[in-house]
């Protein structure tokens, strides 16, 4: 683990549940690590697997997807749609060299700012764990600038 | 694990690996010697299978879950090795066999089971029951001797019917296999409401009690049916029903007698046997009488 | 069965564990309907209905359950299974039951159902498959119930229905083995603490 | 070129306590296309939102970005803003900066401070490709399509035609009325069913706001909210329903007799009918399967006709208007909606997949409807209760709980939440008709949650000398004249064997049959017990997740009377607010389709849960995508799967997401 590494986090949260949910962890006055960006789309099911990878592009050391519940889903399944998109988004991404631990979906309602507040912190903890990606030094080693 | 025979109509199958039971060759001599004779009569051949042992009857799976399925888990494998489906008279056998079967398609179960017995378990027969193959060629029986006017209550018991993802050949509430049978062969099979309902299953020596209670409540159903006799598949029932009719009388106070007969005594009859070549006069409770009064015996 | 004055209930407990581990079935899907109890046979003759049984387990009294004699009279006919709303093999669970109080040595409340079962596995122990006049006279002279269907005999043998001598088959050894094995393995099994 | 103007809100100490303002605003300062940076003590206040009009009309701003609270909470307020300075109210972003910052690391300013920066710096960089957007206004047809005649339905279209507003309601039956009109009494008042249900029944009829298509079914469904297209099959009824006085003749006069369905069999009909006396509309339909005449056409068409049977034609024959019109065939027509009521209610469970209760079996073991019709003074015994098998009338019955309700074996799980009352209804009502009768119930839980209900039971039990047993039935069979049921008294423990006259199952509520294929036209979801399902359990209750389809009465779960009808009002009230309207705003942020990239693969139409996108044609033969506004709802899973990027998202745009993504840790 680097000394005093802090993980890029890029979150991308449905309108409906997820980013309510955020708000309310603000409301609640709760605290979690200030290392996540956040990204407002309608629903999880409108995240396309490019942005997830143009996220990586840039520097993320890791990308959360927050969404209904299953079953709850404003738009009745764009959360499904996500769910059948990350099981093949996270291997692939495995594949190219960004460990799975890296890309995370979660389920966190609008009422859900303890749940909101632990995910986040748990996946900025297990990020800070895994340390900078490997891929980018391994590419920074040849010369390469931007890689996934 | 492979199943020799799963898939395929038994309507097509001619011979069978034969499983008696330790039943049909002692108390219930006359469901085997009825059952092979009309079998032979129907072109079906039974090969007893060589080397079976009991199932291990409830008395295995009350107190011992491993006996249980290692015990028809060797005749299983015998069967296999034979490569024929294994057609079982004994509704017991057939239920033990097919839920042994049914055990052994788990891995671990299967692992243990071949420690238990010595043996690898290459592969399994399919387990049927008698009445399946009966009913597979039902239009195909030859009847010379309808049994016309006979009145039959069929009674299926427990075994045959339940449970139902593992074991029952028909529906555990209102079966129709044997009722199908007996209006085939010219009978007529009598609606009633106790045709799965338990005999007492193995308790008459140690429970006489409850044998009597639940034989004699289908014992008046079956007569208030208007049942000239019951018809049975299964040797264990027929000895609770038609072994005790005199105690049942003694203790409830009704006087009539159900003769309780097995349905390939019945088939032998409408294929044209002779009552005594189908052992219908070894019955306690003698059905002959009322199948003369109809011209049948 | 053990007289429970005051009960206490153990909800989580590892009997209802055991018996979702063992038998497959979660007794905490039986909501006490009773459709159990009003089609079981033997349900007159239980001091436990198979719906109290369930219940018990519910709560984790195990003494009350496994010093029943409701798992000994149990016929194994299923209808309770057939029939549960909840599609709970309640039959299975009473086999489990059972399997657990031997294994635990709990005493049998029906020792004249336990004997026979005992003496019909030596029968076929001894020779592969069942002698049924050797049961019967062994079951008669060990339970003490003398003339217990000796009524019958005449009868069955006149008929034919009784072979004195028994067949034994060719490898009973083999038979022999697999009691001895099975029993050994049984012995293995995990039983349920509380 | 983009002018964007940054303001950033203090909110008193809720912000600036735990951010840097001016660091943030030096930061902002700096980002591409920014002209302009202030900072607020209050932005969402008149003096704050005066200053933000001021600053776009002095620095010709033409995109704006409010780092304050939640969008949340004042995007709304701020798109007003926006606009009152002449901008379209689509070119403002929020940045989030107090509910995802402030608030939640207030421990950390130096890192809360870094945190507004990039949160700002998402929102210039998406607001620097946000374009104008507009809020279409589409017309509507105030005019509402009721898809069911029971209570509830009835309840909705007289509500919404009191409201001043067209009604159209169709019904499959012959008559309106559904399951209450079978009804003998109602629970727990005992008020007559008939007698509360027919004068509505006929100001329906009478209504001049409404029409009434009994007979007739929904065929297909077009269009979306304000703006529905329903192609209705009116079934042939073979009796000219302008002509005919209703005079009932024909009626009483043909020959041919079948069980009734509206008695559930305990009575019969004949083949020209009307369900029951006070249908509506009280004029008759020929049951062309039945019909004599009928059968003797279809003979005569299949060259059988030494089978053929007699000619009949005693209805023509007898009709004084002559309206009998044999040559009537089905006849479908479409009609516009704005809005659509979903009614279809319920059906009752059929028992006879309980082997070991013996309906249909037994004759006297029957359902709790069919003792409704036994009981009802119109009913097939005049009121009279007289056991199915031999007329007599019974002294001993026994009342079967749960048939098809908390049975996961039978794929039924859900409590029908009326059987208990219906039972102890039952009980009160056989007691009145004949004081020596005795009912046993047999119950698992005795569910009278509502006003009046457990009184009610308690009446049952205290008055009426019901006797309740608490346990599941197992077996019902025939003995001699008598019926055996085996059952427990779970409070006991010990089994149960009672000798009954007549036995009743109290038979659970399932969704009318067909209502799946009807919720496949609208495009609204059913659950796994074919319920519909409403827009949320709790807060809209009477709403779909598709715009402008209401949902009424026992369709949605089961339902009571009373509730049926307050859901029929409320969804009356939904519909009459949505025709309260001149016309229908739509929300701008919609998918769009460039058909210059459309590859017309059409996973977009696949995915898109309301099905608001079809295709067109090109002038060239290609066959591309095309969104219809009125039914998309902005989730932009079109978007996300499109492999070409045609298809995009107003608000949402691949653009903007990317542009924010790239934004980050410049």
């Amino acid at each position: 683990m680097a000394v005093g590494f802090e993980p890029r986090v890029v979150g991308f949260l449905c309108n409906w549940c997820s980013y309510a949910g955020a708000d309310m962890a603000g409301t609640s006055r709760m605290s979690y690590p200030p290392n996540i960006r956040i990204i407002r789309v309608p629903c999880s099911g409108r995240v396309d697997p490019l942005f997830v990878v143009k996220a990586f592009q840039m520097g993320a050391d890791g990308v959360l997807i927050a969404g209904c519940h299953p079953g709850d889903c404003h738009y009745t399944e764009g959360n499904y749609h996500m769910r059948r998109r990350f099981a093949l988004l996270q291997p692939f991404l495995d594949y190219v060299g960004i460990e799975k631990e890296r890309f995370r979906l979660e389920w966190v309602s609008a009422s859900e700012g303890k749940r909101f507040t632990q995910v986040v912190t748990s996946f900025t903890e297990q990020l800070r764990q895994l340390g900078p990606r490997k891929d980018r030094e391994l590419m920074a080693a040849k010369g390469v600038q931007r890689a996934v | 694990m492979k199943q020799a025979e799963s898939t395929g109509t038994l309507a097509g199958q001619k011979a069978f690996s034969y499983f008696p039971g330790c039943s049909l060759h002692s108390t219930a001599r006359e469901y085997d010697v009825s059952a092979r004779l009309s079998c032979e009569a129907l072109g079906i051949e039974l090969k007893e299978l060589e080397g079976w042992a009991c199932c291990g009857a409830s008395s295995a799976h009350s107190t011992n879950e491993l006996l249980a399925v290692s015990l028809p888990a060797r005749d299983l494998k015998r069967a296999g090795e034979v490569g024929l489906p294994l057609v079982a008279a004994c509704a017991m056998c057939f239920s033990r066999l097919k839920i042994a079967s049914h055990e052994l398609q788990n891995n671990d179960m299967r692992k243990l089971v071949q420690t238990v017995i010595g043996q690898e378990i290459q592969k399994t027969a399919r387990v049927v029951h008698l009445l399946e193959v009966v009913d597979s060629r039902l239009d195909a029986i030859p009847v010379k001797k309808p049994l016309t006017e006979l009145k039959v209550a069929c009674y299926y018991g427990c075994l045959l019917v339940r449970p139902r993802e593992k074991v029952a050949i028909d529906d555990a509430e209102n079966p129709q296999l044997m009722d199908r049978l007996v209006r085939k062969l010219g009978a007529e099979p009598v609606a009633w409401a106790f045709k799965t309902e338990c005999c007492g299953a193995g308790l008459p020596l140690a429970r006489p009690d409850i044998v009597l209670k639940l034989c004699h409540r289908i014992l008046a159903q079956a007569r208030q049916a208007g049942a000239d006799c019951i018809a049975v598949a299964c040797p264990e029932c027929h000895s609770n029903l038609d072994t005790h009719q005199e105690e049942i009388r003694a203790r409830y106070g009704d006087d009539a007698r159900v003769p309780v007969v097995y349905f390939t005594q019945l088939l032998g009859l409408a294929l044209g046997l002779s009552v005594q070549q189908l052992h219908l006069d070894k019955h306690l409770t003698d059905p002959v009488p009322v199948l003369s009064s109809k011209g049948l015996a | 069965m053990q007289t429970v004055e005051t009960i206490t209930p153990l909800p989580q407990s590892r009997l209802s564990g055991y018996v979702q581990k063992h038998s497959g079935q979660n007794p905490l899907r039986c909501y006490q309907c009773g459709k159990c109890n009003a089609g079981c046979p033997v349900a007159y003759a239980m001091d436990l209905g198979p719906r109290q049984v369930m219940r018990a387990v519910q709560l984790g009294l195990k003494d009350h359950v496994l010093s029943s004699n409701t798992i000994w009279v149990c016929l194994q006919c299923q209808v309770c299974s057939a029939r549960c709303p909840m599609e709970i093999d309640i039959a299975r669970v009473m086999e489990s039951l059972r399997l657990l109080a031997i294994l635990e040595g709990y005493p049998v409340p029906e020792k004249d159902i336990e004997l026979f079962h005992r003496i019909f596995l030596e029968v076929v122990r001894r020779h592969g498959r069942l002698h049924e006049l050797e049961l019967g006279a062994m079951y008669n002279v060990r339970s003490g119930h003398l003339t217990a269907n000796a009524g019958l005999l005449p009868q069955l043998l006149s008929r034919g229905k009784l072979s004195v001598l028994p067949t034994t088959i060719r490898d009973a050894r083999a038979v022999r083995e697999i009691f001895a094995r099975a029993e050994a393995e049984s012995r293995k099994a995990p039983a349920a603490e509380s | 070129m983009a002018r964007i103007g940054v303001f950033i809100c203090h909110c008193g100490s809720n912000i600036a306590g735990s951010v840097d303002i001016a660091r943030v605003l030096e930061a902002a300062r700096k980002m591409p296309q920014v002209v302009y940076v202030e900072d607020n003590k209050y932005t969402c206040s008149d003096p704050g939102q005066a200053s933000i009009r001021n600053a776009v009309k002095a620095h010709r701003l033409n995109r704006v970005v409010v780092a304050a609270c939640s969008p949340r909470m004042h995007e709304k307020t701020f798109r007003k803003t926006v606009e009152q300075a002449g901008l379209n109210p689509f070119l403002l972003e929020i940045a989030n900066i107090r509910e995802q910052d402030s608030w939640v690391h207030s421990d950390d300013k130096e890192r809360a401070t870094e945190k507004a920066i990039e949160i700002v710096r998402l929102a210039v960089a998406k607001v620097a490709r946000n374009y104008e957007l507009y809020a279409r206004q589409i017309s509507l047809t105030k005019r509402a399509l009721v898809i069911g005649g029971g209570i509830s339905g009835i309840q909705a279209a007289l509500d919404i035609a009191n409201a001043g507003h067209e009604v159209v309601l169709v019904e499959r039956e012959p008559t309106i009325g559904g399951r209450m009109a079978q009804l003998d009494k109602t629970f727990p008042t005992l008020d007559c069913s008939a007698c509360i249900l027919t004068p509505k029944m006929v100001e329906l009829a009478q209504h001049n706001r409404v029409v009434l298509f009994t007979y007739a079914e929904v065929q297909s469904i077009k269009g979306f909210v304000g703006n529905f297209e329903v192609e209705v099959r009116q079934k042939a009824r073979k009796v000219n329903h302008t002509t005919c006085t209703g005079c009932g003749t024909c009626w009483q006069k043909c020959p041919e007799k079948v069980p009734s369905e509206f008695d559930l069999g305990m009575g019969q009909r004949t083949a020209i009918y009307i369900p029951f006396p006070q249908a509506v509309p009280t004029k008759p339909v020929i049951d062309t399967e039945h019909c004599r005449y009928m059968k003797y056409q279809r003979f005569v068409a299949s060259g059988e006709e030494d089978k053929k049977p007699p000619q009949c034609r005693v209805c023509e024959k007898l009709c004084p208007t002559g309206s009998i019109d044999w040559e009537e065939q089905d006849r479908v027509f479409t009609e516009k909606f704005g809005a659509i009521i979903v009614a279809t209610g319920y059906q009752t469970f059929d028992a006879s997949a309980y082997g070991e209760y013996g309906a249909g079996m037994y004759p006297d073991v029957i359902s709790g409807l069919q003792l409704e019709r036994l009981m009802c003074a119109s009913g097939p015994t005049g009121g009279e209760v007289k056991r199915p098998s031999d007329g007599a009338h019974p002294k001993t019955v026994v009342f079967v709980s749960c048939v098809g309700s908390r049975d996961e074996a039978k794929c039924r799980p859900y409590c029908s939440k009326v059987c208990c009352m219906y039972m102890a209804k039952h009980a009160i009502m056989l007691r009145e008709h004949d004081p020596e009768v005795q009912c046993y119930i047999f119950y698992i839980d005795i569910r009278a949650g509502g006003k009046a209900y457990e009184e009610f039971t308690r009446r049952a039990q205290e008055e009426y000398g019901a006797i309740y047993l608490r346990g599941r039935i197992s077996k019902i069979y025939q003995e001699g004249k008598k019926l055996v049921v085996l059952g427990e008294d779970s409070l006991i423990g010990r089994p149960v064997e009672l000798s009954a006259d007549l036995v009743v199952l109290a038979t659970g509520m399932e969704p009318s049959s067909g209502v799946v294929e009807l919720a496949q036209k609208l495009n609204i979801s059913y659950d796994t017990n074919q319920f519909l399902v409403e827009a949320h359990p709790k807060l809209r209750p009477v709403e779909t997740q598709s715009d402008g389809i209401f949902l009424a009465g026992a369709c949605v779960g089961p339902r009571d009377i009373p509730d049926s009808v307050a859901q029929g009002s409320a969804a009356a009230v939904k519909a009459a607010a949505l025709f309260s309207q001149d016309y229908i705003t739509t929300d701008p942020m919609t998918a769009m389709v460039d058909i210059s990239r459309c590859t017309g693969c059409l996973l977009c139409t696949q995915v898109c849960p309301f099905k608001a996108i079809s295709t067109q044609a090109l002038r060239d033969g290609r066959v591309v995508a095309s969104v219809n506004e009125g039914l998309c709802k902005g989730c932009g899973l079109c978007a996300a799967v499109c492999r070409s990027k045609a298809i995009d998202l107003r608000g949402f745009t691949n653009q903007q997401l990317f542009a924010e993504v790239t934004s980050l840790w410049q």
